[in-house]
Order: C-alpha cells, then structure tokens, then sequence
C-alpha cells in the first residue's frame, strides 16, 4: 500500500516548546509577521475540504506577496492553520490561542454553523477586550443570516450568500426551455432549508409553469444509501434536481442518481474537488452544475494560469480548490496598505466599498452596508472537454457556461449593523 | 484531618492556577480542564463506582447545557433575571430531572444490557436533536451572551478570568458532592451492587434502586459540567450530546483510571491537553490517542491512577529503590523505539519541503532518513528486550510479600 | 405459630421436578439441619425461601406472612437472612465495609445520601464488635477478595448474621474446611446465633448431629423424614436412602 | 406511488440483506464470547479499503476473494494478541476495548488512504442495468449484492447447523465451559470464530464500498445500527439477525418512500395548528426525519420489554 499523504499541515516558524501554553515571543529582529489563524477542520471524517483550502491560502500568501517583499514595507504574511475539528466550541478555543499569539486576522468558512459562532463569539469578544480585536474573513459559509439579521461590523464574507446563487441557478433553469419539472433535495439544516425556499419562490417568479415536484429534506450525514430518495425523484418525472448537499452526501447523491440511470441536469453548490469530481467521473459528465464565483475553464488570463501552474507542482495531489480566499488575501492585503496598519478597526474600514481585480482577471466589490462581497457568478458543467486544469487528477474538471457580470447578483441588503467606535 | 488538609491544599490550588497560566488560551484551557473534570467524575460515579458501563452519558451534559444556555438567552432578553452563578445549577436540574426518567427504565440490569440502552438513548437524543430546532436550535446550535445577567458582587463575567473563578468554583463544590457521596451508604452501596448485586439483595437493598440512585447523582453532575459548558462558550450544538463525546468522557475515566476516586480527574486533565496541544503541532494526534487508549486497556487496565497504586506495596515496603535503576534503563530504549516510530509516521505525512523531527534535518523523499529512522527503531526494540527482563525481574522481587508482613496479617 | 412453614413447596424447571410438595415447619429458636445426597434439592429449597427463585407451586410462610411472592430485598428486610454455598462477598470492598453495608438496613439508614459514614459512632462501633466477634479484627482493611478461604467463610457468615435476623439460612458452613476449622467455624457459629432460629444444609454429620435439635432429609426432591437427631438415625427411609440398603419392609 | 414503493421494498431488502452481513458476524462473536465488538464495522471499513487497494493493482474480482480473508486474518490476530488478554480484566474491558479499536482503525485508515472519498468502483461487467422499473434501473451490482448475502445466510445457516464445526460452536454459544470441558480447544475457535465473523464484515465491505461511498466515516455511520439489529433479532440467533436486519432496511426504506408526516395525520383527524406553535418541530416531522430514528427507538423499547430479543436464547 503506497502510504499515500493528504495532510501536509507544515507550521512555518514556531517558537512555542510543547509547554501548556508558554507564549510566542516572536523575535523582534526580523520584520515582524503579520499571522493569519486559518479555523477550519484538519481532522473529522465527514468533509475533507478544511486542508486543501489552507495549501491555497498559505501558497498564495507565498506567490503574490512574500516572495515579492512582504506586506506594508516587508512584514512577511505567515498562515497559522488551527483545527476546529468543524465544532463550535472548538473553533471558540482555537479563537482564543490565536488572540494569545497576538494574531488579528481570523479565516473561516467550512460551515455556516461553526462560521455564525465564530462571528457572534468574536462581536462578543471584541466588544468586552478592545484592546484585542480580531477580524472574521468568511471564504465560504453562505447562510444569508450571516451578511443579514446576524450582521456584524468584524465579519465580511467573500462568497455569494445562498439566495444570491439560487438567483443565478434559478435563471440559468429558467432560460432552459426543456426543464419543466424540477425536484428540490437538501440536507436538513438551515442551509439545505434555505435552498429548498429559495428555488420554490424564485422558479415562481421566473418560470411560473415550471412545477417543483418535490422538496425533499434528508438527515444531514446519516443517509447512507440515497436509493429510496431516487426513487421518488424518478417517479416525480422531475427533469432536472437541485440540491445544497455537500460532502459524503453529494457524493453518494450524486453516484445515486447517475447510477439509476437517470438523465437529468443536477444543479448543485459543492460537488467539486477533494474526491466527489473523481467518484462521479464518467457518470457525471454534463449533468452536474455547479453555481460558483469562480471560473476555473476556460482560463481568461495569464496571472490565474501561471498561479495555478505553480500550484500544481507544489501539490501535485491537490487542487485550487478555493481561489476565493485569494481575493479575500488580495482585497485584505490592499486594505492594510491603504490603512497603513494591521488594526483591525481601521483594515475594517478600508475594506468597506472596495474594489478589486482578481488574479482571475474579474472585478469584486466589498459592499459597506453588511460586508457582503459581490462577484460575477458562474454556472460551470462536469465535464472531460475543455478542462485546461482539472481536479482530483480525474480529467474532469468544471466549464463555465453561462456567466451573470457582477451588477446583476447584487441584492439590497436587510443588514443593521451595531458599528463599534474606535 | 490528613483529608482536611489535601481539600485545602485543592481550593489552594485552583486559586494560584490562572496567574501561572494566565494567558488568553492558558486560562481557556483550565476552563475546559473544569468542566471536563465534573464530566469525567461524574461518569465514574457510573462505571468506576457503579459498574455501569454507558454509552450516552453526553446526553445528561447536552440537555443540562442546552437548559442552561436557553434560561441565559432568556435573562438575556429580561424575561427572567437568571445570575450567571446559578446557570450550572439549572443545568444540573435539568440533568437530574433526565437522569430521573431514563434511569427509571435503564437501571434493571447492568452490563451489556444497560451499555445498549445507554447507547440507544444517546443515538436517539443526537439524531433527534437534530429535528427538534426550537430547543436544540438545529445545527446552529443555541448562543446566548452571559454579560446580561445580573452581575455578581459587580462582575459581569465577560473576561474568560472571571469564568474561570465561576467554574473552579463550581468544580471545587462538584468535586467535594461526589467525593462525600461516595462515602455516603447510598455512595457505598453503589459499589456493593458493582461486586456482588446479588449479596446486596439479601442485605435488605434493591440492586436496581442503589443504581438508580447513583444514576440520577451522576446525571446531576453531568447536568452542572453541561451547565458550565453553555457558560464558558456561551453556545450549544448538536455535537454536544453525540456518541462522540460519550466516548470521549469514557478514554478520560478509563486512562485515568476508574478504581481510585481521583483517577478521571488526571485523565481529565491529560485529555484535555492532547485535544488541545496535540492537535497545534500533529494531525495524527487522533492516531496517538487512539493508540495510548488502546495500549491502556491492554497493559494498564486500571489505569495511570493504578499504575501509581501498584506502587504502593514496594513503597510500604520500601523497597521502591529496587525499582529506580531498572525503570530507567527500560525507559531509555522504551522512548527512543516510541520517538522513532512517531518519526517514521510524521514522516509518512509529509510529502515534500524539509522536515525538522526533534531538531534533527530529515527529507521524507529520500530513503536514508527513513532507513535511519528505522535503524533507530530496531536498535532501540533490541535494546528494550534485553532491558525488559530485569525490570520484571525487579518489580517481582519488590512486590514480594516480606515474610515479616505475612506474619502480621495471618492470626484467624 | 411457627416461624418458617412451607406447605407443599414444588419446584420444576420445565419438565424436571427438582422439588415435590415439601412441608416443613420452623419454630422459633429451634436448630434445624436438612441432609440429603447431592442433587436432593437442599440449595433449591434456601433459594425458594430467600426469594431467589420463584416457587412453582404452594407457598412459603414467614412470620405468618407470605413471602413466596416477595423479591429476596423484602424478605431479608423481615428478618430472614441467608449465607451461600460459595462465598458471595464484595470483592473489591475491605472486610470492614463489607459487614458495614451488611449493617445499614438494620440500623435504618436505608437508601440515604446525607448521612457520613466516617461520622456514625454507632454503625462503626457495631461494625467493629462484629469484627471481633468474627475473629477477623487482624483483616480489617483486607479487601475481601484477597481473604483465606476460612477467612471468607468466616466474613460470609458474618454478613448473614450482621441483619440481626431472626431466622438465618446456612448453606454449607463448614464445607471445604478440616476438623479443626470446623471445630472453630461450628464455636463460632453456635457463639453468634444464639437465641436466633438456624437453619442449615450440610454433609458433614458430626457437625449435623452436634448443633441440631431437629433433622429433615431430602431425597430426591422429597422430604422423607422431619424428626429428633435420634428418630433420624435409626430411621429405615433414611438409611436406605443413604446407605442404598434396601428396607426390611416397604411402608405403605 | 405504487413504483415508489416496490423500489423501496426492493432496496429496503438489499440495505436489509447488506445489514445482515454485518450483524451476522456481531451475533456469532456476541453470543459466543459475550463480546460487544464496537470494531466490528470497522472490519467493513477495512473490507471496502483493501478491496479499493487491491482492485487498483490486480483488478476486481481477485479482491472480491482477497480482502475479507485479509480482514479475516486481521480480526483472528485481533482476537489472538488483544481480545484474548483483555478477557482477563472482564466484559468492561472486552467492550471498551473494542471500542478502542473502532477509534484506531477509523485514524489508520486516515493515515494510509487520507481523508478525502476513495473512487472505489463497481466492476465494469456488472455496470449495467438488470432491470429497469418505471423508468429507474435497477443496477446489476445490487442485484450481486442480494445474491452474495443470501448465499451467505445460506452457507452459514448449514455451517452452523449441519457441520461439526457449526454444532460445537452452536453449543459454545449458550454453555462456553461445558463445552472447554468436553476437551475442545475453545479458545482456538473462539479465533476462528472472531476471524469468520470479520470475514464476512470485512466481505460485506467489499460489496457495499461501491454503491455506500468509501471515506473513513463509512464505519461510525453504521456503527450501531449493527447493535440494534443484534439486541433486536435475539442473542446468539442467526435467523433473528436476518428477521431484523430485513425488518430496520424495509422500515426505513418504506419510511423515506412514503414520505407521510404529521402534516397529514393532523389533516386526517382535522386539526391544524398556528405555524409558530410552541411544539411546531413535532408538527412538521416526516416519517423521512425520523427513519434514522427509528432503529434506537426500537433498541430501547426492545431492551425494556423482551431483552432477550425477538429470537434470542439468552440474555447477555
């Protein structure tokens, strides 16, 4: 058996001995490092996706800004990975040994309940510790609440919230003639209940005489055989599936629904890399959808070709499975040299109403109302033809297909934000 | 006395902790040290002491938090006036009053049948947890912000010190409650029931209410560590009160060891630490874990805490200095064959780019280091054979029963 | 009225007949033995008293009161206390604590958790005039696990009579031990119960014949005989029964 | 509505028959050593592992046969060097440790096969639909599925009842001590027995690796539904395990393809109630929330009321 690696988690510098907790004295000599925690979960069996996202971020910290001489006059970026072991009380302890080592910057996104604690955890903190205040970078937990009724001053989120993919989803079906029966499966939770709602009142709206045939909520992590679901998506007629799941559940909805032979389109938010692109394969091949902000082929420039290039042969196992947390590093970076600072309060402030070209050569905007970022949106098909980089090493990879510019995935916002004094 | 002075030597102790650890994550740290303590003791109140082995002790933790953190959102939002020193008690009630009525059904038998029921309650609370949102708040769990509540002697709890001074308070009383119910008939009778249920019977006492008993105390404690949870970290989740952390409570009690009343609290501890250290510096940290808990049960059955008893007859004895020379010349071997073989392992998971293994420069590509590695390893395992016997040799010639002491014990 | 009284007590597990309708009376103070080969039904018949095993049919009267229906903890709580063929102790729990749990019942403290040990004068003293009653002063703190065999026989019949039960079944005192043991172990016996009512199973005969004021033998699951020391010897049921030799004539 | 449900019957039977294979090997070590084996499904893990692994190098089919005697072997060295020396410290221990091993096997496989979902195929012979119902097909790999376990109840039902072997373990499994004294080396078979019983985990991996999804928390998601079926089906009784395998695999497939609620019963009995009442959570439940459910709640109320289970000949 090849003892094949997957968690390469190297710290960079650490000075800490295996102490309880003796602290990090970070030698004064050398610029001193701006440190970002990166929570996300390293261990835990259900989602693989923690790791491969920090690989991304800690390699794009390297290519764009610490081989090119650092941050505001050299400090070099340095990426602490913690594991939150995708709990909420977890990720409030790794909080905390971040705030111990000094660091002011905290990146998170695996899921929307460890990222609604970690945001409402660090209003808390910041409003009892002035003196150590933290900001909250969400890359990718998309609940609505989160930029909404949950808003707060120290969270901004670089990922399209839920409502707004469903809006991009929901047009790409409604401009496809053929689709008239549509059946909507989630898993269990806010997030799943969120997409079920979303598509009924959008497809309403759009294409009144498409018919929602089902809308099906499953146990999240416990279905160990979709079958019976699939059963009742045949007999429903349904000629196209939508569904938020994620993980081992996209994975055996996905195989479930290609193995009963069923031709249909699935519009899907996750069934990409760390494994699902490679257990579809074949099977999946322009059925599945996915609505992303992100165009991994057809490539548009040089700077995302050369990017992922470089990552490839640094983490030939792995793929750029999160190029959003390099905008959010870009747009985070611009921000700390237009402050002139690392303080949270003011980085916070420059990042309101920013915007930014990405290394995909695309334009994003940081809306100041409830820190919710807007991108233009991407519905991309699996498929084996023109994948210039595909994932999981599968020869398949996602096409984009149908793009939606950035003005038109704007939404008004429902945030009242509690903005804290200096 | 000699007790008196080791309580005050504990309420000593919790008070000199945080200003050693002071820092933002050391004084986390303790907080969840507390609170994995209560849960721990309050689980050997069952097996250690009760001989029932559970599977879904998470549950009485879970709900007694989920109460908890619910009466702090309603303090919260003024409609009762809840202080925040009384929250581990609600969630102590709210263990008690669970205890009460699973404990009415489970506590007939013990042994493998009370494990499955243990087992079946925890899985169906978890997975139902996960449909009841209005009192489990789904998979967001429930939060509340413990600074509303009505500040105590003018602290509002908002600094993690300030909890720290709740929780080693509650822990302190927690700790005192069980010790003193153990030394209580019913505490007694809990460990007659776990020798000989039976003999129990025909003194006069039904196995089956002394079980109950202990159940319900145990539920109570597992209530008030719940309890101290929704303080500290202000949230519940689902996770709470899953299979997962009903494991986790019983590596603690069993690496500590259950025969002796401290022993979870040192498991407590350790654990504590692997799951919030180890993790910073490996990701194999579950691997290790999984490892010392399985070595334990095979070669250390009664725990680290039994370990240390087992010294204590050569030390009566004195005749611990036979032991002094040949624990060392075992260890020696013994930590370089572990140290090596983690190298081999930490090694496996790094593909590429240098790799510091205790200050020594190793490149996983190439197959010198692991050779070196691996020579390290056999040598040490030679070694460890060689050395192994004398220790045997040693501890069978420490633990001899002196002729002397036999004739003190033998008058019938 | 008689302390014990069994009338026509069977016992069957499935279709084998272990006991058939045994009458029996007890009276009060009385010293009774019940002999019989191995396989009779001796061990049965404490276990239906003691509440172990259910009667299959007729009933058991302590006291006046049925108590073949009872679960064994209600029945020991009205005085009946019973000591096992196998020692039965609590392993783990010193010599100590084990005759203290045998004294919690009786001196009231039922299910309490309020009440300190380490803080009741009576119990302890209690317990430690048990103690040295039982001879076992020098094993105090001896977990019971790690007794002699006398010692554990000698702590087994200390639980037994630790109740200050009225009626105390003993089942097999003296097996497993050598003439002086038992000499001891019988001194010790008749030392404790006096004034109780005793009633024991045992194979060795001079004990049977030295403590006994009344003798029932067990054959087979019958009781063939109830009667003096004496009627029981030159009894011709009972010597066939034992010594295989056929009777002069059979009875009705 | 009626196709709906002939599917689930028919995939209930192979999830049923998939359990069977799993509890199968649980009920043989249970009654006959009275060891709860937390790792049992762990075995299944290995199963589906090896099978991936050695498919990958010498194809399918050659795995099929190879993997569940590796698990096999594993689970006898199990036994022989961890099992048979914690037997000496008691049931506790057995069970704790058992549930040890769960733990390592599940960070092992982390180690060698990493995190992420192992593409583990069906073969390409069988990649085809047998048939196809209302417009579903049925693939062929399922129906492999169903021949294999029922061969395997087949095989094992006359193992233990016609073979000579099968009557000693039969005999073990309610007098372990009559049994040693009859001379028979009991702790040898119980080896062989923990070995059997891992073989067909380790087998019942192999088939269900493909259609469940390979990624190392395929173990702990059928952890203990493994004991339900066991404490349900009856102690040491094979054709109990069968019965209540059958029984939890068409009950939740009949629950997900019915997909009634309370919604409807309260519109049958004309009740409704404000969509923001105090118990709304109970309103809206669907019989497809509750199916995972549904298995504990039948655990607890068995244990209660008949711990001997449906079959069972003894109780623990």
């Amino acid at each position: 058996m090849h003892l094949m690696s997957s968690a390469t988690r190297l710290l960079r510098r650490h000075t800490t001995a295996l102490g309880l907790c003796c602290l990090l004295a970070t030698p004064a000599g050398a610029q001193e490092p701006i440190r970002i925690a990166f929570i996300d979960p390293q261990s835990g069996t259900f989602d693989a996706t923690g790791e491969s996202a920090y690989k991304v971020l800690d390699f794009a910290a390297d290519y764009f800004f610490n081989s090119r001489g650092g941050v505001l006059g050299g400090r070099p970026l340095e990426v602490v990975a913690l594991d939150n072991k995708a709990s909420a009380a977890d990720s409030q302890l790794q909080l905390r040994r971040a705030i111990s080592e000094g660091m002011q910057f905290v990146v998170s996104g695996q899921s929307s309940a460890v990222a609604s604690a970690l945001s409402t955890t660090i209003e808390r903190h910041n409003s009892r510790n002035p003196e150590s205040r933290v900001l909250f970078i969400n890359y990718a937990a998309v609940d609505p609440l989160l930029t909404g009724a949950d808003c707060s001053f120290w969270h901004f989120r670089f990922d399209a919230h839920a409502d707004m993919k469903m809006e991009v989803m929901t047009s790409h079906i409604a401009a496809n003639p053929d689709i008239r029966r549509v059946y909507v499966i989630g898993q269990d939770y806010s997030f799943g209940q969120a997409v079920g709602t979303a598509a009924v009142t959008m497809l309403a709206a759009k294409r009144p005489d498409i018919q929602i045939v089902g809308n099906e909520l499953h146990p999240i992590g416990q279905v160990k055989d979709f079958t019976p679901y699939i059963s009742k998506i045949v007999s429903s007629g349904a000629d196209a599936v939508i569904t938020g799941n994620w993980g081992a559940d996209m994975v055996a909805l996905g195989r479930g629904i290609t193995d009963a032979g069923l031709d249909v389109p699935i519009y899907t938010f996750y069934a990409a890399h760390d494994g699902i692109t490679g257990t579809l394969g074949e099977s999946g091949k322009n059925r599945i959808h996915v609505v992303h902000n992100d165009r991994a082929n057809p490539v548009l420039n040089d700077v995302r070709r050369d990017f992922t290039l470089a990552f490839k042969a640094a983490n030939p196992a792995l793929d750029v499975t999160q190029p959003r947390l390099v905008n959010a590093l870009m747009m985070l970076v611009a921000a700390m040299e237009a402050a002139g600072t690392t303080d949270p309060y003011d980085v916070a402030l420059a990042m309101e109403d920013r915007r930014l070209t990405t290394m995909t050569g695309e334009e994003i905007w940081m809306r100041a109302d409830d820190h919710q970022l807007f991108a233009p949106l991407n519905v991309s098909v699996h498929t084996n033809e023109g994948v210039e980089f595909d994932s999981d090493n599968s020869g398949y990879g996602l096409v984009t297909r149908f793009t939606v510019p950035l003005e038109d995935t704007i939404a008004e916002s429902s945030c009242h934000m509690t903005r804290p004094t200096r | 006395m000699r007790t008196l002075v080791l309580w005050a030597v504990f309420a000593l102790l919790l008070m000199v902790l945080p200003l050693i650890f002071d820092s933002v994550l050391g004084v986390s740290i303790l907080n969840q040290m507390a609170i994995a303590i209560v849960f721990a003791l309050s689980y050997n109140l069952l097996l250690g002491q009760g001989g029932m082995l559970s599977f879904g002790h998470a549950v009485y933790f879970g709900l007694g938090g989920f109460l908890a953190v619910h009466a702090m959102l309603l303090t919260e939002t003024q409609t009762l006036a809840i202080p925040l020193v009384l929250i581990p008690l609600v969630g102590g009630l709210c263990g008690l009053v669970a205890a009460l009525f699973i404990g009415s059904f489970s506590t007939g038998r013990a042994g493998t049948v009370f494990a499955m029921i243990s087992l079946g309650v925890g899985e169906l609370l978890a997975a139902s947890s996960l449909i009841l949102v209005s009192f489990f708040g789904g998979e967001r769990g429930v939060s509340a912000d413990r600074t509303f509540a009505p500040p105590f002697f003018g602290v509002d709890f908002a600094q993690d010190v300030q909890v720290y001074f709740l929780a080693a308070a509650w822990l302190f009383v927690s700790v005192l409650g069980m010790y003193l119910f153990t030394r209580t008939p019913a505490g007694r009778l809990a460990n007659a029931v776990r020798d000989n249920p039976e003999r129990a019977q025909f003194l006069g006492y039904s196995a089956q209410r002394v079980r109950f008993i202990s159940f319900v105390v145990a539920g109570f404690f597992a209530g008030i560590a719940g309890g101290l949870f929704a303080v500290n970290y202000e949230i519940l989740t689902a996770g709470n009160l899953n299979a997962a952390s009903s494991g986790q409570v019983l590596l603690m009690a069993y690496i500590g060891g259950l025969g002796v009343f401290i022993g979870p609290i040192i498991g407590a501890v350790l654990l504590t630490l692997i799951n919030s250290l180890f993790n910073h510096y490996t990701t194999l940290w579950m691997l290790y874990l999984g490892l010392v808990f399985v070595l334990t049960v095979m070669f250390l059955p009664r725990g680290l805490t039994g370990l240390l008893m087992m010294h204590r007859l050569p030390w009566q004895q004195g005749r611990l200095g036979l032991l002094i020379r040949p624990y060392t010349l075992t260890a020696i071997p013994g930590a370089v064959l572990v140290l090596s073989l983690i190298g081999l392992l930490e090694m496996s998971q790094r593909e590429t780019g240098p790799f510091v293994y205790l200050g020594i420069p190793l490149a996983p590509g190439s197959a010198m280091s692991w050779l070196a590695l691996l020579a390290v390893a056999v040598i040490a395992f030679v070694a460890l054979r060689r050395t192994l016997p004398g220790l045997r040799a040693a501890w069978a010639e420490a633990t001899a029963q002196s002729p002397r002491s036999l004739e003190k014990g033998d008058a019938t | 009225m008689s302390l014990l009284q069994l009338d026509n007590v069977s016992k069957s597990f499935g279709n084998s007949a272990i006991l058939r309708n045994v009458h029996l009376r007890i009276e009060p103070g009385e010293r009774h033995a019940i002999i019989g080969p191995n396989g009779a039904g001796k061990s049965t018949l404490f276990h239906l008293i003691s509440g172990r095993q259910q009667v299959s049919a007729g009933r058991i009267l302590f006291k006046g009161e049925a108590i073949h229906t009872l679960p064994p903890h209600e029945i020991a709580r009205r005085g009946l206390a019973r000591s096992f063929q196998v020692s039965s102790l609590f392993a783990q729990l010193s010599v100590f604590e084990n005759l203290r749990c045998a004294l919690l019942w009786p001196l009231g403290y039922g299910y309490s958790f309020w009440h300190l040990l380490s803080r009741e004068k009576a119990l302890n003293a209690r317990t430690e005039s048990l103690l040295d009653e039982l001879g076992l002063w020098q094993r105090r703190d001896v977990p019971a696990g790690e007794l002699a065999y006398a010692e554990q026989r000698a702590l087994e019949l200390g639980l037994a009579i630790a109740s200050g039960a009225e009626l105390i079944l003993l089942d097999e005192p003296v097996a497993g031990m050598s003439a002086t043991e038992a000499r001891q172990a019988l001194a010790l016996i008749r030392r404790v119960t006096a004034g109780k009512t005793l009633v024991l199973v045992e194979h060795d005969m001079t004990v049977v014949f030295d403590i006994a004021e009344r003798i029932s033998v067990l054959v087979q699951g019958e009781l063939i005989a109830s009667d003096t020391p004496a009627a029981i010897r030159r009894n011709a049921h009972v010597q066939e029964a034992y010594l295989g030799v056929p009777a002069g004539d059979q009875h009705a | 509505m009626a196709d709906a449900l002939i599917f689930a019957t028919l995939n209930g039977l192979v999830t049923g028959m998939l359990l069977f294979m799993l509890a199968s090997g649980v009920t043989l070590i249970f009654s006959m050593m009275g060891v709860l084996n937390f790792a049992h499904a762990s075995f299944y893990m290995l199963g589906a592992y090896f099978a991936f692994a050695i498919s990958q190098q010498i194809g399918f089919w050659p795995a099929l046969l190879l993997a569940p005697v590796l698990v096999g072997v594993l689970g006898a060295l199990v036994e022989r060097y961890g099992l048979r020396h914690v037997h000496k410290s008691g049931q506790v221990a057995e069970l704790v440790f058992t549930f040890g091993l769960a733990f390592l096997i599940e960070e092992a496989v982390q180690l060698f096969w990493g995190r992420a979902t192992q593409d583990f195929r069906s073969p390409a012979a069988l990649d085809f639909a047998l048939f196809t119902l209302f417009g579903q097909d049925f693939p062929a790999w399922k129906g492999f599925m169903l021949c294999i376990s029922v061969s395997i109840f087949i095989g094992l039902y006359f193992a233990l009842t016609r073979t000579r072997t099968g009557i000693i373990i039969q005999a073990a499994i309610t007098h372990p001590q009559t049994v040693a004294n009859l001379g028979h080396n009991v702790p040898r078979l119980f080896m062989v027995v923990f070995g059997v019983g891992s073989a067909l985990a380790g087998l019942a991996g192999v088939i269900a690796g493909p259609v469940l999804t390979t990624f190392p928390g395929m173990a702990s998601m059928l952890g203990s539904i493994v004991f339900v079926i066991v404490v349900i089906g009856g102690l040491g009784s094979l054709t109990g395990a069968l019965v209540a395998s059958l029984l939890i695999g068409l009950l939740q497939s009949w629950a997900i393809a019915s997909g009634l609620g309370m919604a409807d019963l309260l519109a049958l009995l004309g009740v409704s109630f404000p969509p923001d009442h105090a118990l709304r959570d109970l309103w809206r439940l669907t019989l497809p929330q509750v199916a995972p459910l549904l298995p504990y709640l039948l655990l607890v109320l068995m244990l209660i009321f008949r711990p001997s289970g449906l079959f069972g000949k003894r109780e623990s």
